[in-house]
């Protein structure tokens, strides 16, 4: 009797009191998680998609929606068969999951993980494995092949995708180091971001790229995406609490403020430096912030939040107008200029502006110096070990579809007629 | 007949459409065109950078007209779209052989 | 004390464990609903229009757009006034609900149903009628009369959906027989898919159909349009647990995988015949993997929702690409095609496929073949009465105005400026 | 323990009951609360942005959705740093919040805010900051300076919205006059339609107002605008209640129904008067219905919410079509029109509606004649304090940006090439 | 060489292409133009505002020909362009001096 | 003068844009125009229905010259804007009479 009280009796008071708790289901954080899930995946065939898509030539819109939308779908199916077993099966060598639960075998709707539903937390999971390696596809567009992008995609989130998830989150070794990554900076961002970056130099640059003038297609959808982008974001980041409490409250306040922020910083450089404060530049800079605070959304305070946004929206524009420009190659719609820049950032400034207060965690500026040592080596090895897999990956996948790249009439006609026989819009 | 071709600033539609309609000038066909001349277009910056886009909207507007017509056409549109900057535009004239009303198969003149 | 305690004890567990059990408002599960029935509202004014909208040519656009946001909204008011009671007031004869809910009399905030108020049951109810008239907009775009479609709506909410739903959820006889339909397979589904094939059928092709190309205005908002949906269909399906539960999120992981892998394979079928994957076969496979596991939701394992989402796939492209032509009926958007084949297969497949340490219920693999019959039963009963009824009812609409299709010259110069005196775009 | 058990026990029952009592964090509120901020959000860069820039010229559509977007990221920005603590710190003199709260002093993830994190609060009140500045800038888009605009939105939050919000919500005198102001009828929609009208009076109408056509670039987008700012305004209204109860199902059921009506009763106004039934007609009446409900949402029932939509959807049509032409002036997109009209109406039809068995105040018709008099006082200091207020902030903006309208070449060439070197649409 | 073009009615371009490829002619070049003349515009209602639209889109259809088929062209286009309302269209014929094949560098009739 | 109009390919334009400019002719007009002719178009699959487009997108670049530039023009343009593959398009002279510059009022080449 006395021990039912006490399970009653946690079970309401705030799950971050009771973290380690041995408990039942508890339906506030079940229907905070579904509608989290929920909006993670509206995150990649539609955020994502319009995003991107709008960035892209009016000939392709619909090949680069299209990956997005294909990169879910095949990443929901990879997942639920072996992606998530590899990640969070039972830890083997601090490095991969076991194959015990391939396709989610042994998991009933009564199995538990925390306070959830584990089909829940799967389903959750699942929406992180997709948008991460959609993300990347936003270096390569207008002129992957869609074959070689469809076999990239089951690859990647296979060999690449699943071993930092069990690294950070599956029991891994960079979770026993203690380094931080509250909803995915390390392991979706920069992860996705440098497999951009390779297979962008790996493919080569655009047919005219520099030279002729490749206008976006639609901004407003662009905006659009970017709104959806951040609405998804509160499940992403407020969702990684995996509870309906105070650390998702902070998660989400946090995001919306570093996102404003960022998007504010953004414009506001190109205002001074270009004369033109653009609507893509706002948009940018939101999706710069939101991802520079995906790491640190459950450690930081407002003022962290704040100083981390205003980094990000500069860092993000300093990616795409002056190192882009810089180093030449064609990131097309800045998957590492955006994500994967500003995931080390947030990785970084995660070990520096952490609270004890909010996270349980202090960081630099509390005295925990070592914290940056963590946090600087999750990235490091991400970023080796991101490299040097999507670019075997991308490898293997343009070798089983004779090249990687389109013909070049077909990049000249576009993808969206040649590809798929299709147009965006016949108005 | 002649046909008198102007290539005009958008924003100038209304006007010289109402001038036209004043002249007696009750027909015409217009299109959209984009002109290249001495009028430099804009810069574009997009994702870090910048091209000239040379290109500048402008609008076809095409009367076929009796002989008489021609002078009074031209004048009316010079009047209407002017406005004196770089860019205002053109006024062809060429010959026009024969015109046909499709609905009821008057040629000539009275077609128009 | 000792009831009490117990109360609150068993509140805390998963609550399919408690069916039947009387107990007061459950938060967490009143959170999910509140999220799901907003989740199902987006899915006809802006998912089903948008997907629709994209499909129809860009002259006709608004006009499809506003059948399917006018139907949400003239179903709101139904809904409340009579739908409502008609379904789930007391069981009249097995055949339809009372009237002691007219105007949703006696229902106060305090009311509840099971662990929620049940305003909001009556709020998450009205939305599946909405969408149910709406889908079968679908087949008769183009050429319906506006006027025809608003009185088309009221009648076939009150004397199509308001009985079949009662049958299935309101206490009716297909309930009795042990019909499975977790979120509306039969109810919503194969009755508007049937719904439009009649109405396809009596009102006639568009003008030159089949002779000339109809090109969609815009497959990037069709595309939208299905992501919209999607992300609505986790409140459709999920929120058919009514609870925030395990059941609740078997559903939202299981829906997810059969409309990802319908979406594959319907890409699948197109690319192996027509040479050409298509964004707009993506985005329909995805709607009908959708329709497919929308009975089974609650029923089947993540197995079986893998071989539903593969054949909904193939069977949607059947129904679009081969039936249709060979049967030459012009049902624009396919509302029969997608929704009413894969609503039928949906239906049978749940008989097949059921599992009872999911729903409690085992189905013709697990042995029991008796359920195939009552599916089956369930399925020829809604497709006879609503095929019946709906053309009744579209013979009604019809007569009150002069006619249901629009003049010759309306449909040549598009229904958008002929009849709303507007355009869809002017860019 | 008879107190621990007290306890837990009522935080079972519906929240209604327990107004005032002191609790814990309530998971399924919390989760209800997270769910409805970010719907809430998703109205102002997403709905309101599309709503609006769908209706503007294609010349103008980015610089439209770019006041939205960008108040949107101000407004999140000055909420955290002083809005809140303006808002809703402790009373000082009923007229304003004190500033111990400035940056969010002191709040941290376990600060609780009756049964969820003030965290979450802080969120879910600043998106209400957001879209009351964003919707004032449908009064006078295509001519305010960008740069006017972002002042503009700074000063406006700190000076007249976060007062009113404390006069009505954060403990002020209109509190404790007894004004009834569910979600923010008086707070977000009168103080912006009234700030948007004195904005479009002083600012002029647009070159060729009323002489030329000005072509909505896409009622496309405009419907999809509408159907997001719907679902949002479920979280708006819904998430007012604060708790997943029945207030917050009464006040979901109760907007979709007024919408509802308003939209057709719009566009039946426009069918009878004008023989066209228009879908921006249809979007229209739908915002205005959720409009006037919204100080209504959780006092009034069904049949309440029926009439209340019913003249909303006239009095938006009589407020654009009638009023706007008689006075004369620009209120490009009717934020006076729409949401300062129907926000009046709303404000007094809660006093006439409002019934003691759904909110716990009787309204006239219940015989309460008293409460139609403290809702109208409250509309008309609001107005008042608006009117001048506004005017002196708008002054201010002007001042700072050298005048507050752009050149007259600007205005032709469009504000998005002019303004932000970027076009809407390149297809 | 003479250059016959005509403004027609959209929902009639089928037809004329057909028309005219079953008499033999096989090139054209078509546009979206926007035409004024006795056929008036409809109203716009938005906003509370009426609107006329003068402009009223037509196609138009370029066909350079030889000399002894421009009756022909004529002809043809009249008969399937007619709906014998008004704003059917006109047809205008000019001279046309050379033409080109690009591909091949072919001059005149050949190039057609 | 002459007007000498060419149907090119689209993504020619920017080679014959600048080849002209190289040859001197520094004012142009071009429109987006669809062509029907020796180039087939391709097919679209639609919800299980096959339609031949038979329209090609092309632009049309026109530009007006003094008679002595005529024959530059061409050859311009034929370089340019040749691939030798079928579609590659044609080249249109026709006469010219007057040319007028809205802006300032000049006539004849002086205009152009
Ligand atoms: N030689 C030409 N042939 C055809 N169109 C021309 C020619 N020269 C100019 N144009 C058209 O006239 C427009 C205006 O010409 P531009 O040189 O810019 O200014 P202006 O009319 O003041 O001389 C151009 O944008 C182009 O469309
Ligand atoms: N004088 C003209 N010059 C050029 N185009 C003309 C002229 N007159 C008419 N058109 C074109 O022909 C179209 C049809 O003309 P309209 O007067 O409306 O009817 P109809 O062809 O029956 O006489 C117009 O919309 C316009 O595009
Ligand atoms: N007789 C004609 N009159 C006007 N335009 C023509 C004519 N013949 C061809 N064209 C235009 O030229 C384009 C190219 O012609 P086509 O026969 O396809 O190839 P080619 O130029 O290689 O002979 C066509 O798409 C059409 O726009």
């Amino acid at each position: 009797m006395e021990k039912l009280l006490r399970v009653i009796f946690f079970s309401l008071l705030p799950a971050t009191a009771l973290a380690g708790e041995t408990k039942g289901l508890n339906t506030g954080d079940t229907a905070w998680m579904l509608a989290a899930t929920a909006m993670v995946m509206l995150m990649t065939p539609a955020g994502l998609a319009l995003f991107y898509g709008g960035m892209s030539r009016s000939k392709n819109i619909l090949n680069t929606i299209g990956m997005s939308f294909l990169a879910y779908c095949l990443a929901s199916v990879v997942w639920v068969l072996w992606g998530y077993t590899l990640s969070f099966g039972h830890d083997v060598g601090e490095v991969i999951g076991g194959l015990e639960k391939l396709f989610l075998k042994g998991i009933t709707p009564e199995t538990l993980s925390g306070t959830i539903p584990e089909l829940l937390f799967v389903a959750f999971q699942g929406t992180f494995a997709a948008i991460a390696v959609a993300i990347a596809s936003g270096s390569v567009i207008e002129r992957l092949k869609f074959s070689t992008w469809l076999i990239f995609v089951v690859l990647w989130i296979t060999f690449v995708y699943a071993p930092v998830a069990h690294w950070v989150w599956g029991g891994g070794f960079l979770a026993h180091d203690g380094a931080l990554d509250f909803a995915g900076g390390t392991v979706v961002h920069i992860n996705s971001g440098i497999a951009g970056l390779v297979m962008a130099i790996l493919l080569g640059k655009r047919r005219h790229y520099g030279k002729k003038a490749f206008f976006p297609s639609s901004v407003v959808l662009t905006v659009l995406g970017a709104a959806l982008l951040w609405f998804g974001w509160f499940g992403f980041n407020g969702g990684s609490a995996l509870s309906a409490n105070g650390s998702a409250a902070t998660a989400f306040l946090i995001t919306n403020v570093a996102a404003s922020v960022a998007a504010i910083s953004w414009m506001a450089t190109e205002w001074m430096f270009l004369k033109k404060p653009t609507l893509l530049g706002a948009a940018s800079g939101a999706v710069s912030g939101l991802v520079a605070i995906t790491p640190a959304a459950g450690y930081v305070n407002v003022l962290g939040a704040f100083l981390i946004g205003l980094v990000a929206g500069v860092l993000g524009w300093f990616g795409v107008f002056v190192l882009k420009k810089k180093l030449g190659y064609d990131d097309s719609l800045d998957a590492f200029g955006v994500h994967g820049l500003n995931g080390i950032w947030g990785a970084i400034a995660t070990g520096i502006f952490a609270v004890k207060s909010v996270g349980g965690t202090p960081g630099v500026l509390e005295g925990n110096l070592p914290l940056l040592w963590v946090q600087t080596k999750a990235v490091l090895i991400t970023v080796v070990f991101s490299a040097v897999m999507s670019g075997v990956v991308y490898g293997i996948a343009s070798l089983l579809t004779g090249g990687a790249r389109v013909p070049e009439d077909v990049e000249i006609e576009g993808l969206d007629s040649a590809v798929h026989g299709e147009r965006g819009f016949n108005l | 007949m002649k046909k008198v071709e102007a290539i005009i600033k958008p924003f100038k539609l209304d006007e010289v459409k109402e001038a036209l309609s004043e002249a007696g000038i009750t027909g015409m066909t217009i299109s959209e065109v984009k002109g290249f001349g001495r009028q430099k277009g804009h810069t574009e910056l997009y994702r870090g950078a910048e091209y000239v886009v040379d290109f500048i909207p402008k609008i076809k507007v095409e009367v076929v007209v009796p002989d008489s017509l021609v002078e009074k056409a031209i004048e009316t549109i010079m009047e209407s779209a002017r406005t004196g900057k770089i860019g205002d535009g053109k006024i062809f004239v060429s010959p026009v052989e024969e015109a046909v009303r499709i609905r009821t198969g008057e040629r000539g003149e009275g077609a128009l």
